[in-house]
């Protein structure tokens, strides 16, 4: 999916000042710039636990504590996590504790083996295994990259933007499955599996096959595993290939990006601040976990989504706008800087205006608008109203239906369908099967109105474009008149009117200030590539 | 496929439907619960009033969303099937003169003050319905027919003029049970004129009939909603012959005239 | 309502060819003037009832066959119709036969009257007589007329086109008022009350309040004053002047003219071949009725609505789409023909064509705008999708959006708001509730979409309509070249591929030549007016 | 208004309602006759079934319309009236310091993974909801917000921590009835810590509970959607008088007081 095709049609629809699109630019790098740094001296548990993830290490213990959580609450235990895990871990090994990884974290868990942070020579050969076998392991994402790159050549993209992306949300991996494939065939270009509530705030991640989510199903490997396969077949079926997409987010970000990229997904929810706002994650944990996240993206080929759409759901999508863009710069500031190309940079934005304001679908089309050419060459993920459907699924199926005008007029890349029972019950087969059926309709009789559509340089849409513009400028400079710039304007509440202080929230005390000899083989070889 | 199952939402067995309707009652917590009464009588438990609109001072609007308790039983389920072997045009053509030895004739027309000629149309004309070409089509079948509000009287003399083999009549109008009224009216008629087996087949159709009332209305086959015309050729092949007690797809006497068909 | 508001956003949009309209309407006038001359020559016994009934004649014998059938049916057996009902019925009133009409009616009915064609100074009075008659009863109509100008002075027209015009359709004037209070209150402009199946082919209007209608209530003198004193009621609780619909159309148009223009009804349904091609009703019949309606309608301000969406009923929307415009301009010529004025002119057209045909709605636009154009000064009714309605009643309900949607990007001066059951039931209480809803959310969120709505002058839009006018013109080249023009064209089935020949149908009988001395005195102060 | 009621559609007692739905079957005659015959069962007769989609090869959509012959009988309808008056902040702050003589404390939180923030949000913060300001308006009640996903022994936790008059949960997610299992596993623990009608007023809501089901769940009182926060200041006033026997709105020790009140 190139940026081209959204854009030929749109691309130069609002008069915007180029000046004042470059500032905003500028002012995004300048605010991001201490978080990366941040980002850059910091790690965290669940980096350390991604790391092993991607070095092999699979499986839990009998109550379900994974592996990779054993071994690393073992060596921060005897040694701190402040030079990494996996100099302990492989000089443990060089030393011959265990003749793998697996064993090494049984006996670990058992308490049965010493590690050490081995210093001067005995350093080189753990990091060097350590090197070998995290190059082996980004190897193994490259090749998941490569065979997806051979398949979408075999079978095919989508004909045509924006591509179709409909959600499963049973909680039980088995109804999912052959909901799925329903939806595919019926003509969804991407599937999301919903997560279960909760999992955000797990501090690990599910093993196996699961089948007792809440309105949604955990992201486990094999959950992926499964779902990935089953969607092959029926790409194969179909003749193009489906996508599949899942949740980077919460306190395990790292390790399921690490997993996304081992089973081949395709697209994943990955925002940079969603965690902080939206679940209280301490802010230093979440930025740390984001950009390791972001790079293993960036190296699988991942596109990521971000999660724009959320401010709206809580804030008023008119007074908020300019707080979506805001988020935007900063999403592609920090997803460029983690060495993601613009391809894979699926923006967030959402049609959540009351639809009682006036001109409302006017306004979408500006916000949409302002978004599409802000970012010309990222495939934007255009949200469906959520907030102001309720119960009367009449009137939410014909919500729906401007929603996917508003996709086709201002040429969105990825349109998350929307389910006329979204005030109700998470989606069922049927409303997966009607909402279809109403994009269908919207692309087809009405797509090519793209062609009609000429809002005047000084008309109502252009205006709002402009003023939403230059708000998110206005606050992009008020985040930077902050002593710790994005850190205090988070801590004040300028995001969502949620305070998130930098030293409150979950997860604090999974992060860890790197030592002087800090090694991380895979964030070594994921940063050469960024 | 067992033969016991329940509605499916996004998990086997849920159960779940959704349902609308208004009650002529002011809005309000009462009207609420009325509903979930009536929801519940149908069987649905838990049921959630999910969405109550005032329509005026007097009637509210409700969506229900829940689990309903009822089984369908497949094995209870009678559906009308196909009673007769589907033909092509040639196989009619073939048949009817096999078994007539002349042209069938029929007679067409909605009756009563039904005016949507649409359907029979559909039947009749030349042009069709879904792809395939309509009775007057058949050169073996000979189609009157007489159009819209139409009167039983005017409809019977026709037939008995043309010597009908089959009357053909469309109802479109359900409201108050127009169409179950006009064809009971219909069929009463046509068993004054004619006794039971004898005289022409009697057809009705239209998108709202239930195919299994055939006998409850006094006709010999109720067509409902995506008839084709080969559906019904095919029908009054079978119903004829059966009158005769003949099988109308044995060998005909002239097979090698199927090279001249232009079907 | 003027013109000049629905026109003022769409007027220039599409770059017809101010030739090429001309053309049309030449073409329309040189096709419609032999038939104006058809109808001047003849009369029908609906218009002798008609003028019966404007000279105040009401009521029925015990079986329920009006008074003014049997009068008309008296004096036609005795002395024929050929000089009008009036000259032999005054003179019988001059002559003492009876001292109203209403009792010569009895007589008439039981024999005990002899009826005779006055001559030389015999026929003056009864002609003085008559015309004093006559004069009153338009004086009537006249008199409703001031009352509803004084009623929209007083109350005000809807503020916004279009006017929202909804239909109640329960077949029992009882259920028939409350609904269409209903619907007021919640939004419509304009009450159509829908006929019985069937009435169209009665030769004679039945009498009282009726509730046995099938899909649609009897149009009756009682059951129109008993609506419109409703709405009257409901106007002064909204402060705005509700608009009532019945249908001029059938066996009986001229008389259910005059009992629209006596109980100040707003607009009538009245199409010039409506009856002809889907009633089998006698052509002739059919133009003679309908000049005769048409003048009764100029002269009590009521505006018509024709009828081409039924067209596209039987025909494809595409392909057919040259026989509206034909219609339309013809519509138009017999309609100033017959004195109504370019306010008075809600010609039809509809969204009909197959959803699922590519660029469906575009198609839409295109032909919608065509007629905006070509008649920039009459209120055009727009009708909804019906034909491609399913049991989907969610698919209908998102078709019935875009039709609401290219109603406002049009410019519609009357919109017949359509129903999610069309494909089902006659509307429910819930479905109008809901399509009003329908229609407040597009026009509230998107109507002002005509400031962005720019369909470039060589675009699809634009060639098409130029197509459909070209074919248009084609069609009426076509007619023009049928020795009988266009009496011979809707024999041969160039309308909705319907033959109806000059002399079949129904109603041929009731159909009379007028002799040399033949006299109408409603006729001729109605002509005056024309 | 008559006691006995049928749904309207658009004549009195025609009992019209529609229904959709899915069965796990293939698209066919016999699908068809398995929706009809569930309509059936929920009384719909004569239930038309007017679309039928198939949704890939084992699954079929229906919408069904049709007359329901359940009559709605008013006097059965059980509603959770308002069993308290509805007072104005003013009145709830001038109730409290007559009633407890020091601020209420309320304790609010989602609990269970449940991650919904708007509706408690709605009734807790000042901002407040429909127009109404939320309970950290008022004067006299001292409001601490939880937050989301919170357990339920931290929420005992802090409840017994700030010595909490009320204790007041959201519970959004539904799936599964997840809603009411959470509810359920709240009630048991809190029983646990504290006799009946004693400890804090328990109360839970959200937009898909039902308001009867108070006792069902073990908990004080059960608000559903639409609630506003002065529903719940009364509520609160009304039961923690009744806990202690009073009549809330008698009149105040000082009502002078209320000059200053901000609202
Ligand atoms: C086209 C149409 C018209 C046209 C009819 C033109 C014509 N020459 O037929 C016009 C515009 C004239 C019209 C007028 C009216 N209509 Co109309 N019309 C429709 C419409 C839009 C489509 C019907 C249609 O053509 N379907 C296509 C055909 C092919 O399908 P079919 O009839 O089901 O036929 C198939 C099968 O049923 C079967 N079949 C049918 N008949 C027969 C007969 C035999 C023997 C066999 C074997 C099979 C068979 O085979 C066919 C092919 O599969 C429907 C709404 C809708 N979307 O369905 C309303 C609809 C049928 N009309 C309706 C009404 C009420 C009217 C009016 C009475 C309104 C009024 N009061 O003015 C008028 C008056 C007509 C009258 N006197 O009967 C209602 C009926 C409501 C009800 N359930 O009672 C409908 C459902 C619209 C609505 N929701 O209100 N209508
Ligand atoms: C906003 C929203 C979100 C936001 C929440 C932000 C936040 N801070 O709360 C975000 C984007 C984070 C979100 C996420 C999810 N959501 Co959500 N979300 C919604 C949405 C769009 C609106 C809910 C809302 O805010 N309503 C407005 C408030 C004011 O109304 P209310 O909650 O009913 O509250 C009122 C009353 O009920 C009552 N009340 C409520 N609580 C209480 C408590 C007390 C004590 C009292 C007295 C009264 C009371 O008073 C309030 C005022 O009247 C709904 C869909 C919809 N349109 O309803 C889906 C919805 C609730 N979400 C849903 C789901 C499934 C999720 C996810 C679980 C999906 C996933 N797997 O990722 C996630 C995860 C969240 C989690 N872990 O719980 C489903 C629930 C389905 C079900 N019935 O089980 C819904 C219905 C959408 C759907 N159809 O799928 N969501
Ligand atoms: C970026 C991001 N992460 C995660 C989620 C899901 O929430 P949870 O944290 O409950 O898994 C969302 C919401 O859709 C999101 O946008
Ligand atoms: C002009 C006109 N007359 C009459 C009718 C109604 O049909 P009927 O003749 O059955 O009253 C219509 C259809 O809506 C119409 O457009």
């Amino acid at each position: 999916m190139t940026g081209t095709q959204h854009t030929q049609q749109t691309a130069h629809l609002l008069p915007l000042d180029p000046e004042l699109v470059r500032r905003a630019r500028a002012l995004a790098a300048e605010v991001g710039a201490p978080i990366v740094d941040l980002a850059r001296r910091h790690t965290t548990v669940s980096v350390e636990r991604a790391t092993l993830r991607l070095a092999g290490l699979t499986g839990a213990d009998a109550e379900g504590s994974p592996w990779v959580n054993r071994l690393v609450d073992a060596v921060r235990g005897e040694v701190g996590l402040e030079h990494g895990v996996t100099l302990p871990v492989w000089d443990a090994l060089v030393r011959g504790e265990a003749e793998d990884l697996a064993t090494l974290a049984q006996k670990a868990a058992a308490g049965s083996v010493r590690f050490r942070l081995p210093e001067g020579s005995d350093a080189e050969p753990a990091r060097r295994a350590a090197r070998t076998a995290l190059e082996l392991g980004i190897g193994r994402i490259d090749a998941r990259r490569r065979e997806r790159e051979a398949l979408v050549g075999e079978l095919g993209d989508p004909e045509r933007t924006p591509w179709i992306y409909l959600i499963v949300a049973t909680g039980d991996i088995y109804e999912d499955i052959p909901q799925a494939q329903a939806a595919a065939r019926e003509g969804a270009d991407i599937i999301a599996v919903i997560r279960s509530t909760g999992q955000s705030l797990l501090d690990y991640v599910p093993e196996g096959a699961t089948r007792e989510g809440y309105a949604g199903t955990y992201a486990t490997q094999e959950n992926f595993r499964l779902m990935r396969a089953a969607l092959d077949e029926t790409s194969r079926e179909l003749g193009r290939y489906v996508r599949l997409t899942n949740y980077a987010s919460g306190l395990c970000m790292p390790e399921i990006a690490a997993l996304a990229g081992l089973e081949r997904l395709d697209m994943m929810l990955n925002d940079s601040m969603y965690g902080i706002l939206f679940r209280d994650i301490n802010p230093v944990r979440t930025f740390v976990d984001q950009r390791f996240s972001r790079q293993v993206h960036a190296r699988a080929g991942i596109i990521i989504n971000t999660g724009e759409d959320n401010y709206l759901t809580t804030a008023d999508a008119v007074e908020a706008a300019h707080t979506v863009t805001t988020s935007q710069l900063l999403n592609e500031f920090f997803a460029k800087e983690a060495g993601l190309e613009d391809w894979q940079l699926g923006l967030g934005h959402a049609f959540e205006i009351d639809p009682d304001v006036k001109d409302s679908f006017r306004l979408e089309l500006a916000h949409a608008l302002l978004a599409r050419q802000l970012f010309p060459d990222a495939p934007l993920k255009w949200m469906p109203p959520t907030r102001h459907m309720t119960g009367d699924v009449f009137r939410g199926y014909l919500l729906d239906a401007f929603f996917n005008l508003a996709g086709m007029l201002t040429g969105q890349g990825i349109l998350l369908v929307g389910m006329m029972t979204e005030g109700v019950v998470t989606p069922w087969l049927s409303d997966r099967d009607l909402a279809l059926q109403n994009v269908r309709y919207v692309r087809d009789a009405a797509g090519g109105l793209v062609e009609d559509f000429r809002p005047p340089p000084d008309g109502f849409i252009a205006r709002r474009a402009h003023q939403v513009l230059g708000e998110s400028v206005e606050l992009l400079e008020r985040i930077l008149r902050h002593e710790h710039g994005l850190l205090d304007s988070i801590a004040d509440g300028t995001f969502g009117l949620m305070r998130r202080p930098a030293d409150g929230g979950r997860g604090l005390d999974g992060v860890v200030e790197k030592a002087d000899g800090y090694t991380n083989p895979a964030a070594e070889l994921l940063e050469g590539d960024g | 496929m067992s033969a016991l199952m329940r509605p499916y939402g996004d998990t086997t067995g849920d159960g779940m439907v959704q349902l609308s309707f208004t009650l002529p009652m002011p809005h309000g917590k009462k009207a609420e619960g009325a509903a979930q009464q009536l929801a519940r009588k149908m069987g649905i438990e838990p049921a959630m009033v999910v969405h109550a609109k005032p329509i005026g001072p007097s009637f509210t609007f409700f969506v229900v969303y829940g689990s309903v308790s009822h089984l369908v039983d497949l094995d209870e389920v009678k559906v009308v099937e196909r009673e007769y072997p589907l033909l092509s045009p040639k196989e009619t053509n073939l048949a009817i003169r096999t078994l007539l030895r002349r042209r069938m004739v029929v007679v067409g027309a909605c009756i009563g003050t039904d005016a949507h000629t649409v359907g029979i149309d559909a039947i009749l004309n030349i042009k069709g319905f879904a792809g395939e070409k309509g009775l007057e089509y058949y050169r073996e079948i000979k189609v009157v027919n007489l159009g819209a509000q139409v009167s039983v009287p005017d409809l019977l003399a026709a037939a008995r003029a043309e010597q009908a083999d089959a009357v053909l009549v469309s109802q479109v109008v359900t409201q108050r049970e127009a169409h179950l009224r006009n064809t009971r009216e219909l069929a009463t008629a046509f068993r004054q004129e004619w006794a039971e087996g004898e005289g022409p087949v009697l057809v009705v159709g239209g998108p709202r009939f239930d195919e299994a009332m055939a006998g409850e209305l006094g006709v010999d086959r109720v067509f409902a909603k995506g008839t084709t015309p080969a559906d019904v050729a095919s029908y009054l092949v079978h119903a004829l012959a059966a009158r005769r007690g003949v099988d109308p797809t044995a060998p005909a006497p002239a097979a090698e005239e199927l090279q001249e068909e232009p079907a």
